[in-house]
């Protein structure tokens, strides 16, 4: 293509877009909340990943939260339904269009409060789908009330103090069944971006819980989902290192100390170990891990658990690999002759 | 218990004689897990294949085994296939129950038992034949634990003889019964014969009720309204369906799953659909949504309480307009109510499901028939609507056998609504997701997957525009929630029309649906034969109720609304739409017992409300 | 956005110059996270303490800052303290939304703007002033991160020099504010003399809006209706509390707390209640019922999307008689509809809320005072009928503050309902938790831990006799299902009473409820005094209706039912339960955008209906 | 006391109860059931007990095993509520009354499908209460669909063949924190009976999964929550020994091989460890043991995790000791001048 303007081209990915294509409204969020973070990683990862914004399908339930779908990806269809609630809705949408990358974005109030029976069994299922909480310990929409994630003794601004345990997503997610489970930070740039990037290449239910303090209400002394609690606690496990299907280029890697996943797609995930013994591949000492770190105050990050070959809902469905949103007619009422038939046999 | 709600009976008293051709009620009390289904089953059949018009009716317990069970088939020369109050001929089989149930039969009825419950000796007014089955069973059956198995089809024989039913019809019956298990269906088969050579050695024919064959039944299917409704389904080309299992509705699933497995498999082994068991009707009815967002023909099958718990998801649906069909098979409420007993008690919760303004479409099917109809009815409704439509059935259609001409094939080609392809957007440039662009109330819809950079829109249960941007302004609000309260009036259009039927000038109305038609068939036939009252009758198949509806009750001075619930709810609907002129017209009869509805009840009430 | 609902003016026009005392509305544009609530409190308080009449509505975004929010308080020497339509003194602080602000505004209004925003180039029908904020603010206030805090204070000062205010009542008002923080009052203070030294320096009062000093307010508090129907919750005797946050109720239980932990700890220490955060609504719902069974005083707090969930729970407490307490603070739905608005849409579905023939009763308060009153109320109405008691109070109500008289400690004590001792049992031997004893469909009951072998009795949702047996019989349920309802019907001579207001022989009434009654008060003056229309006025305060309703409608020719809500749903109700004849007296006059009504359309309306 | 009669006086137990005073109406469940068995056991360790009947709250879902409150102990109050819901109404009622013994009787649907949202927030909060999971995998009273703890690859007698992972109710009681976990089978008499007896001593949530077949759908080959199954599958962890608090007699236990945990009412529970490793004392370790069970296709029974000595819900509540539901008036409202002093406050 000639171009006959100095003005620099738009720096475009793989399938030609700018950044600008994966952008979405105007953040209504506080500044400074961990969330708009998050929905800046997403737009730079699918925009890398060359990913076609229509073939996104965005879901959120209720809360701060579940508002970002609406600030990022634009030209993505997106669906803000009820409180706690959005698992379902995933799951009918990935049955009527098997094709959706669907990107579930919830709160730890809508996914750990009123939301984890559908959270549980969500899991269960490993429905292809990227599913994203993001947990600042509060439900920051109703204005700071303790939810399910927060630790023991964890302080609000009031003084109350929080003596329940917390729920801990990820090593549930784990025992349930998801396929992709990591625990991330929205002030950690680096690794949340390429956590993502592998997220969008797994196929099955990536679960990711990403500390995402709430400037207004949960980032006090006291709390343990604050910036200055995660930058004093955080202990990533491994540097991530996603390399995308259709990029050439390779380094090698000391396989000594790094692990590499292939991903469905043939992605390749390599995970170079900080901590040494820590195996994301093995599902149990992956949840006796995360157990480990909630009595040693430790808030874990990186991918958990990872297992790129099982089977996904939709493949244990055997349904069709066209749409079933879209099948013709012709295929979805049955012929003359089997109304004929199924009556003959009740005569 | 007793399943009638006669006053008991004792007193002696003479016996009629005369015979009593094709007009009858057979009861059989039994205890459920006993395997009598098989034999009620065959039963039915033998009747239904003699050409005598016949229904079948269970009234089971809620638990699986070991406690009273009565199926009762009702066989009637002119059709009428409504629960009947009397019992004629009482199988009575389970010792817990027989005494009720004996001292409950009216004057003349017969009475077949097990010979060691001595069951003559209760009353002098009744016919009585003893049948000792154990005998009879082990004769034919060797191996002792079939036994309780096929015990059953014992009084299958003896009634076979009693009421004059070919055998060779009973053979048939039996053999479809047993299609593929031919050691069984030979074992069974023995056993009819043995109570059918008991009985012709044995008992003396004293009662008036004989079988005759006729020919009303000549190409006639049988069916229950779930299965109907299931292949409905299939048939309006369903794609996605989530269920969570509560009675009554189950069944409709079940055998939805069988018949796609049969059918809807592609040439390359995949499935066209994908069923999923939820792990509630929350998850049940939020896949549905999804699915419909995202473009599947998508549905559930619940009862009552799964209703209550969709109750936040349908308002969802109704303000962000998502298609989607529930089946409501319903029982008896509140709560978990008797959940093995038929009635019309969530009409009122479920047109205005959900908090907020909201007003659901519900479709109302009185037969097998239209629940294979409407099936095709509500997912087009559905599509066109971009709302939820309820059908609302219930236990006695749903679970019970009904006879039926058989379905016809939908003529029609699928309507999937107002739905932009990536090519009318092209076209268009751009589109607003929530404006009336045709002044039906109903906007345009884009499927998320659509290839165009203007597919996309953001659906959200909160307010927004006509572009479906985020918007708290309040004439935003306002119009677009007059905008949906539009297709709900464009809907009265399209939902489907009530059945009419003139007597001619009568001043006096009856308004019913769904099963409780069936009893008004024979009600307004007894009024008239009996009373010589003529009214005319409306079956509502739909609401928002439809110009006819309205029409209807103009004519009439009087309107009679009868329906199987406590609080009159189809009439607390009709009040609300009817001219206010018009409510005097209206009044209500209402029941609320669990047991199908039965003509004679409504006779006797009319009469009374009539002054008569 | 505009918050006012009045056509864009911007055409100039002469102003007139009467002055205008204690009759105004002023509002602050402003952004919500800014702190501009202090601010606004302190101006409200301040008028109060000037012994006028005010009220305070807050129009804020379902978020939690950067978005546009709206404060206005009206000041009325008679009293009227519903919404005005029109704004009279606006403070625009806001840049997003100064224009459309400024532009809807009726000829005459005043304009307070921060000087960088050039509003006065708008419009030359208005009057304007500019006030330099930053300037003023940075003078005051050293510590540039707290200006932003303290920046409101400034307009205060303004507002009072303008409408003149006495500073003294300002400065109470800011101390009582800022009570447990010095500095900060001390801060703020000498920001709003700031403002006050600035506007007598440097603004030319041109606009006709002052306040004088009257006597209204004598022995008054200001309160908002949450506050007070928890406090209302404490004296009532409450034991447990649950709750999941949900906007706008959250505020209920959140003060709840605060006073129970002040007036309810015991002196050992130990609290004499429970308030447990649940998981979600059902949760919350199901820790109500169960509390109720085993016999506390139970209640919860929540909002549509809420009540919706709660459906299934709502039928288990209607149908097993249990006692409960659920405060609905409505606010627009469907669906997440406009969380942070008003509305009156949630009382159809809750009067009829969950499957089969439920019926609910409802109690509804349209002020603070009987948010107070209510709450004992509805827990004396929950335990003597053993049912779930609604109070559908609203935003409007719950969040914003109200004065009142102060509330009247209750005279009678505590009621909880027929429940048996151990004494009793030993007494009577024996009990029939569901035989109606007494005539009035209200039965006995004992709670769980009762120390007698006769004590118990099993709980089901499922079909019982009086004995609270498993029982699947016709004649049980139906017996059971009258009973219950029989309770609904003896509720009607005791649940609240409405208030009716006689103007003499009028033949037109006007029916409403809740918060829509302020702006009744003042439309029934409007009516009166513009168009010397007289009509009679019925405040419903509760579902089911009692007698003076069923006498008011039967009173008047025609009867204007007034509400909050789309689909006239208290219409709906009344036309279900008034005499047939009479339904065609009830016209109905809705409205659904979520701000609180005002007096002038409610006018409009009447005249155009009336064909004046 | 004297007697005259010759007959020998029935055999009460230390309250004077005969076991028929802890009977309940006849079953209406199959024959054979499991849940039945369960019944029989509940009689039997309440009368050990002496648990005064009037004392205990029943309460359950909806189900064959939700239906089982009726068929034990009539003279306790009871609550058969609706599906999946009962720990809410169980919070409720120990809220109301704090001396209940509260006894939730739930089936796999009620616990693991509609009801996990219940059951993970009752976990969490160690209410004081007895939880029983009649576990037999599939819903009986809708007659015989899978539930959430159906084990992979386990066949309906419809050759329906489960391909969802089972949620595993132990692991994720022990996880959330439950604080008297075990696992038994409606089978095994003896071991069930110890582990209710310890529960009913226990203070805090007690979470027993007992699997329970289901004789009418689920009890033929390929099915793994049947009797035969759990013949061949079960491996006990411990030999239990409970000793009430009130019982004098005590006999010398092998420290070595014995765990001996002291109950909150002084009673002792004594766990002779059959596999030699297992600490039911150690969390994290019940966890990763009973994971590793899942892979082995052992079904690991006995007492899996003990604490009796964590903060229940009650105690966090710091509620009075008189229960909330029978306080005077005097108590529960304030006063005229505590009115007048609010009032005041609010001029
Ligand atoms: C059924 C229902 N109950 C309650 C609410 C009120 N509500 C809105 S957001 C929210 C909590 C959100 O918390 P979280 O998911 O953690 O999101 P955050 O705001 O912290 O990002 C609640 C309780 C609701 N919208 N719907
Ligand atoms: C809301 C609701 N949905 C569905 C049902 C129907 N239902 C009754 S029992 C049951 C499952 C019971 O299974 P489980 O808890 O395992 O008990 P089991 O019968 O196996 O002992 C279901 C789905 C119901 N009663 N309520
Ligand atoms: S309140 Fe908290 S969670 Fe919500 S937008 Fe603000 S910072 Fe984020
Ligand atoms: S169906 Fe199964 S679970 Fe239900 S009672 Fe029978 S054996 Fe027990
Ligand atoms: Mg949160
Ligand atoms: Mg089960």
């Amino acid at each position: 293509m000639a171009t006959t303007s100095s003005t620099p081209a738009p720096k475009i990915n793989r399938i030609g877009l700018s950044v600008m294509e994966y952008k979405g409204g105007k953040t209504t969020l506080c500044a400074g909340c961990g969330h708009n973070a998050i929905s800046e990683r997403i737009i730079d990862a699918m925009y890398e990943m060359g990913v076609q914004p229509e073939r996104v399908a965005k879901l959120s339930g209720i809360g701060c939260s579940s508002k970002s779908p609406a600030y990022f990806m634009s030209r993505s269809h997106s669906f803000n339904s009820v409180h706690g609630r959005m698992p379902s809705l995933a799951t009918g949408a990935m049955l009527a269009n098997r094709n959706l990358l669907t990107l579930g974005v919830s709160g730890d109030g809508d996914s750990a409060s009123i939301g984890i029976g559908q959270f549980v069994h969500l899991m269960r299922r490993n429905l292809p789908m990227v599913y994203i909480i993001e947990d600042n310990g509060v439900y920051g929409l109703t204005k700071g009330q303790f939810s399910a994630t927060a630790d023991v003794g964890s302080k609000l601004k009031t003084g109350v103090v929080n003596d329940l345990p917390p729920i801990d997503t990820c090593s549930l997610a784990i025992e349930l069944g998801a396929t992709f489970v990591g625990r991330s930070f929205s002030g950690d740039k680096r690794q949340l971006h390429s956590m993502l990037k592998a997220a969008i290449a797994h196929r099955g239910t990536v679960m990711l819980d990403v500390i995402s303090p709430c400037v207004t209400f949960n980032d006090h002394e006291g709390s343990t989902k604050s910036y200055k609690y995660m930058k004093d606690h955080e202990e990533p496990l491994q540097d991530i290192n996603f390399v995308p299907y259709f990029e050439e280029i390779d380094v090698e890697y000391d396989a000594g100390t790094t692990v590499e996943v292939t991903m469905h797609d043939g992605s390749r995930l390599r995970l170079r170990k900080i901590e040494e013994s820590y195996d994301a591949t093995n599902r149990i000492g992956a949840i006796q891990r995360l157990l480990e770190a909630h009595d040693k105050q430790e808030v874990l990050t990186g991918v958990l658990y990872v297992n790129s070959t099982a089977p996904t809902f939709i493949d244990l469905l055997n349904i069709t690999e066209e749409p079933l949103a879209t099948l013709p007619e012709s295929v979805t009422r049955p012929s003359r002759e089997v109304l004929e038939q199924c009556m003959e046999e009740l005569r | 218990m007793a399943t009638t709600d006669v006053t008991l009976q004792g007193a002696p008293g003479r016996l009629e004689r005369k015979p009593v051709v094709n007009d009858m009620s057979i009861q059989v009390a039994t205890v459920n897990g006993s395997g009598s289904q098989s034999s009620n089953t065959v039963l039915l059949r033998s009747i239904f294949q003699m050409g005598v018009p016949v229904s079948g009716k269970n009234l089971f317990p809620s638990n699986i085994a070991g406690l009273p069970t009565w199926y009762t088939i009702r066989a009637n020369k002119d059709g009428y296939i409504a629960r009947k109050k009397e019992i004629d001929f009482l199988i009575a089989m389970n010792a817990e129950t027989a005494h009720e149930d004996v001292l409950s039969l009216a004057a003349g009825a017969a009475v077949l038992y097990d010979e060691p419950l001595s069951l003559n000796s209760l009353r002098n007014d009744l016919t009585f034949y003893a049948v000792p089955y154990d005998k009879l069973v082990a004769a034919v059956c060797p191996e002792a634990k079939l036994r309780k198995l096929v015990k059953n089809m014992i009084y299958v024989g003896v009634v076979a003889r009693l009421l004059d039913l070919d055998m060779a019809e009973v053979e048939k019956a039996l053999r479809k019964q047993f299609a593929k298990k031919l050691k069984a269906a030979n074992l069974n088969m023995a056993a009819a014969q043995a109570g059918f050579d008991y009985a012709a050695a044995n008992l003396k024919k004293q009662d008036p009720f004989r079988i005759v064959r006729m020919d009303k039944n000549l190409g006639k299917i049988i069916i229950d309204g779930n299965s109907a409704a299931a292949l409905g389904c299939m048939f309006a080309g369903v794609t996605v369906v989530t269920w969570y299992p509560i009675t009554p509705s189950s069944s409709l699933v079940e055998t939805l799953i069988d018949y796609m497995k049969e059918h809807r498999i592609g040439p390359d082994g995949k499935a066209t659909f994908a069923i999923v068991q939820a792990e509630d009707e929350l998850a049940a009815i939020g896949m549905v949504i999804g699915a419909g967002w995202a473009g599947a023909r998508s549905m559930t099958a619940t009862a009552g309480p799964g209703i209550s718990l969709m109750a936040e998801f349908a308002g969802l649906a109704y303000y962000t307009e998502v298609p989607g069909v529930i089946w409501d098979i319903q029982r008896v409420g509140p709560s978990t109510g008797l959940p093995t007993r038929t009635s019309q008690g969530d009409i009122l919760s479920t047109a205005f499901l959900s908090h907020g303004d909201t007003k659901n479409i519900l479709l109302i099917p009185n037969s097998v028939s239209e629940c294979f109809e409407m099936a095709t009815d509500a997912f087009n409704l559905a599509e066109q609507f971009q709302t939820i439509v309820f059908v609302m059935s219930d236990l006695d259609l749903g679970m019970n056998n009904w006879m039926s001409d058989p379905f016809k094939y939908p003529e029609t080609p699928i309507n999937r609504g107002k739905v932009l392809s990536k090519e009318d957007l092209e076209r268009l440039g751009t589109f607003s997701r929530y404006k009336d662009v045709d002044g039906d109330g109903i906007g345009w819809r884009t499927l998320p997957g659509t290839d165009h950079p203007a597919a996309a829109y953001f659906a959200r249960g909160s307010g927004h525009n006509e572009k479906s941007q985020y918007s708290e302004r309040p004439d935003d609000f306002e119009r677009n929630m007059e905008r949906i309260n539009r297709k709900f009036e464009t809907a009265r259009s399209f939902v489907p029309r009530p059945e009419v039927v003139s007597a001619g000038k009568s001043k006096i109305g009856i308004i019913a649906y769904g099963t409780s038609h069936w009893a008004l068939v024979e009600s307004r036939d007894q009024l008239k034969k009996e009373y010589n009252f003529e009214a005319d009758y409306l079956r509502l198949r739909a609401y928002p109720f439809t110009r006819e509806v309205h029409e209807f009750v103009e004519q009439h001075e009087r309107v009679y609304v009868v329906e199987q619930n406590r609080d009159a709810q189809m009439l607390s609907l009709l009040k609300l739409d009817v001219r206010p002129e018009l409510v005097t017209r209206l009044r209500s009869i209402s029941h609320i017992h669990g047991l199908p509805l039965d003509a004679r009840s409504v006779t006797d009430e009319i009469m009374t409300m009539e002054g008569k």
